[in-house]
């Protein structure tokens, strides 16, 4: 139990302020986390496909 | 292909390192800015204020703001709650460890209340260190996409388009991060979630040039032409930007200002780290989606070639 | 028909691309046309003939190569060129809510004709509309307004006519009217023509051009041509689809 | 060379005026358009009670709807140049393409004033009766008028040009005009507010946003006019 009005005054302030604070930091890690996820999950997608598709072509000019 | 992704690797790296090397430095180096005074009674029987009106209004709205106590105002003899009307006398009660105190307004700022006196932690300021980086790259990008789209129009070369549009793309990001930390901080700051303050409303009309431009884009069939008029587009709107900042300064505005003064070393220097590694962010996400663009161009051509 | 080769040639073409990222519209076309040709250009839909005619008439810059028209560089010499070439489209490129003789005198202004006022009652004459030169041209039907495009396209007396399609959408009529006009200038007129309709095209030219996915697959002047082995070419490319 | 310009400008200029005096398209549809919008305003303020003082708001209100029934008639004023390909034969002619956005910034600058000289006068017969008005500080009011609807035209002159080959033109049209006019309309509405108000005071924040509206429309309409070549060409 805080007895110093001070500290409890203090306390008080964090309190009400620390919402706001994690709120931003939670927001700007998410957003910067998850879009970079997304951009790299497609880029592997696409790395498959080309993958695929640079196989068909090497098969088709082994076979001419 | 493979040296955009690497490079991408390499500045997303960086850029993590930095940025929780900055936020270590944010909340356990730097210490927290005072923001006023606060002076609390150790006890106090209630003291009638003298003073000029329009002073303990702003002594008494800084509280009310930022903790949430109840003011009380006395006009001929009758007493309203958190009204600010024009009035004789201002209490302001304080819940301390005692119970309720009541002083007057103008014993806080004359310090004459017998009780301790400290600045009062500003805690909302540590949204700054990410917030402002955040604002200032998306301002930057926004200028490489204008400079690329100048590029574009003068030589037509596709690359540029593609330049620039990725680059809006990643200014979309930070703008839209940066109205997100921004609307926080300004409820923290201000206590209100909205102001139409210069920096915001810039922002404001900034995420709606940008989503324009994104609209834009996707209402133009012809690929060239959608190219050129995004381009100019960007253009126009990285003009317009600045025109909106200061000419919003033009209405009169009231509420009041965060007093940052010089930043202690600590502050400074994991503001400065947080700052580096937002850039190397912002270039690893151009970097990624440039090369899932040169990805899809190079898909697009083994279909053409087996489709031959 | 030898002496033809030696002319200065009215449009001449060198390795021509028009690009935009890897999509070539047009990718090294080169070819030469005499004076007083007449170049039929076919091709499938989005083979580069548009883009090909847009280039020539300077609405579209070359990526690389150049094209003279009238040994007029499209790049360099665009305003000079642009007052000795005409365009007549299967759009009518006229003002619906402005009288035949108001669109016409309207781009003689724009072209700087001198003594506009005559020079208009003589083309609507030519195209058979002075009488409802005073009747705004909404009011007109498909065949009159092609008509008097070609009285717009004629205005400043180009050297080259460019025709984007100008046969579509005509009833057979208005194709006849057509037909009677060309063939008046045909004699002392370059003309390039985009065409849908191989036996039309055929008919009027003497070069023929057929392109696919941007490249020039065929070009020789119309007595080189055996019919039977070009419509075979033709299908051939229309098959290949669009690129 | 500048003659021939000028002859084309002028030719560009008649055509369009003749049209428009012959179909009354745009100022048909701008004028009832903003009368339209006086209803919605009496709607919006029907429950602000007496105490509430229309000068207040009256420049708002008015420049909300000049930037309305404008995007209207810029694109009006596009959409016949393309209706029948005749911006192709515009540029096929050897005419300087910075003479075609003068044309049209010109015509639909005066259109425009037209409009707004026409719902002057309605709006403050419907708002303003009764309110005591400076009339030395309103006679600025044509001042920032003409400046305003300079910018308004010259850059959506511009952005309709664009709009018009899109999908969707009018939204398009609005979602690039709105945020790009935001400088200009916050100057324009800063100083009729202050003719409207009055007095000294009022006379010294006329001109400095009118100066804002100026240094905006010299800024955005040299940046367009340098951009049009290469946006009409498209």
């Amino acid at each position: 139990m805080v007895t110093d009005p001070t500290l409890k005054e203090v306390y008080s302030l964090v309190l009400t302020q620390w919402p706001l604070v994690a709120g931003a930091y939670a927001i700007l890690w998410a957003v910067l986390v998850v879009y970079v996820g997304m951009t790299l999950r497609r880029l592997g997608g696409l790395d498959k496909q080309l993958k695929v598709l640079e196989s068909a072509l090497e098969r088709r000019s082994a076979g001419e | 292909m493979r040296s955009t992704t690497t490079r991408a690797f390499i500045a997303l790296v960086v850029g993590g390192v930095l940025t929780l090397a900055a936020f270590l430095g944010a909340f356990f180096w730097a210490g927290v800015p005072d923001f006023g005074f606060v002076r609390t009674a150790e006890r106090a029987d209630s003291v009638r204020y003298q003073g000029p009106f329009e002073q303990a209004i702003d002594e008494t709205r800084y509280l009310t703001n930022f903790i949430g106590y109840d003011v009380e105002v006395v006009s001929g003899g009758e007493t309203f709650r958190g009204d600010l009307l024009e009035a004789d006398e201002v209490h302001v009660t304080l819940q301390t460890a005692e119970g309720e105190v009541r002083v007057s307004a103008a014993e806080f700022e004359s310090g004459l209340v017998r009780g301790s006196s400290y600045g009062r932690p500003d805690w909302g300021q540590k949204i700054f260190y990410f917030h402002v980086p955040v604002a200032e790259i998306s301002f930057i990008v926004f200028g490489f996409a204008a400079f690329y789209s100048l590029r574009f129009i003068m030589t037509r070369k596709r690359e540029y388009d593609t330049k620039a549009r990725i680059s809006m793309e990643v200014t979309l990001l930070f703008v839209l991060l940066t109205m997100a930390t921004g609307i926080l901080w300004t409820k923290a700051a201000w206590g209100v979630w909205w102001d139409w303050e210069p920096r915001l409303t810039t922002y404001f009309i900034m995420t709606l040039l940008v989503v324009a431009y994104f609209v834009l884009r996707n209402a133009v069939e012809d690929e060239e032409r959608r190219a050129l008029y995004a381009a100019a587009f960007s253009i126009l709107g990285f003009i317009d930007a600045p025109i909106s900042f200061f000419i919003t300064r033009l209405i009169p505005s009231n509420h009041p200002v965060i007093e940052r003064g010089g930043l202690e070393p600590p502050m400074l220097i994991s503001f400065i780290i947080a700052q580096v590694g937002m850039i190397a962010f912002g270039y690893a996400i151009y970097q990624l989606r440039m090369g899932e663009v040169l990805l899809k161009d190079r898909i697009e051509h083994a279909k053409t070639l087996l489709e031959r | 028909m030898a002496d033809e080769q030696h002319s200065a040639p009215a449009l001449e073409v060198r390795d021509l691309t028009r690009a935009f990222g890897v999509r070539k519209a047009l990718d090294g076309v080169s070819f030469d046309v005499p004076e007083r040709a007449f170049l039929s250009i076919f091709g499938p839909n989005g083979a580069g003939k548009t883009t090909l005619v847009k280039v020539l008439t300077t609405l579209l810059n070359p990526t690389s190569g150049t094209a003279k028209v009238l040994g007029l560089d499209v790049v360099d010499d665009a305003v000079e060129m642009r007052k000795r070439i005409g365009l007549i489209s299967h759009n009518p490129l006229l003002y619906p809510d402005l009288t035949a003789e108001e669109n016409l005198l309207f781009f003689a202004e724009m072209y700087g004709i001198e003594m506009p006022e005559a020079r208009v009652a003589e083309l609507l004459e030519a195209v058979e509309l002075d009488h409802r030169r005073l009747d705004l041209t909404r009011t007109f039907s498909r065949g009159m307004l092609q008509r008097l495009s070609i009285a717009r396209a004629l205005l400043h007396r180009p050297e080259v006519i460019f025709l984007d399609e100008p046969y579509s959408g005509l009833d057979p009529h208005a194709m006849d009217i057509l037909d009677g006009l060309i063939a008046a200038v045909r004699a002392d007129h370059t003309f390039v023509m985009i065409s849908h309709d191989l036996d039309k095209g055929l008919e009027l030219c003497s070069h023929a051009l057929i392109l696919a996915r941007g490249r020039l697959v065929l070009f020789e002047p119309r007595e080189a041509i055996d019919d039977s082995a070009f419509r075979r070419t033709y299908r051939e490319t229309v098959g290949m689809g669009v690129a | 060379m500048a003659s021939t310009s000028m002859r084309q400008f002028r030719a560009m200029l008649r055509k369009d005026i003749v049209m428009e005096l012959r179909t009354k398209e745009m100022l048909m549809s701008m004028g009832l358009y903003s009368l339209l919008t006086m209803v919605v305003y009496f709607v919006a303020l029907s429950q602000a009670g007496s105490s509430f003082d229309p000068r207040d708001i009256a420049a708002g209100l008015l420049w909300l709807a000049f930037i309305f029934t404008s995007m209207l008639g810029l694109n009006r004023s596009l959409v016949h140049e393309k209706d029948q390909g005749c911006l192709e034969a515009l540029l096929l002619s050897p005419v300087d393409r910075p003479v075609i956005f003068f044309a049209k910034f010109i015509g639909n600058l005066i259109f425009l004033l037209i409009v707004e000289a026409l719902t002057i006068p309605v709006f403050a017969f419907l708002f303003l009766q009764g309110n005591a008005l400076d009339s030395g500080a309103l006679a600025l009011i044509p001042l920032v008028l003409v400046a305003g609807s300079v910018g308004i035209a010259g850059v959506g002159t511009l952005l309709a040009t664009m709009s018009v080959n899109t999908t969707g033109k009018d939204f398009v049209l609005a979602m690039l005009f709105i945020p790009l006019m935001y400088p200009l309309l916050l100057g324009a509405v800063t100083a009729t507010s202050a003719a409207i108000i009055g007095g000294p005071e009022g006379v010294a924040a006329f001109w400095t946003g009118m100066a804002w509206v100026v240094g905006y429309d010299v800024i955005m309409i040299l940046a367009s006019y340098g951009l049009y070549e290469f946006i009409v060409g498209a």
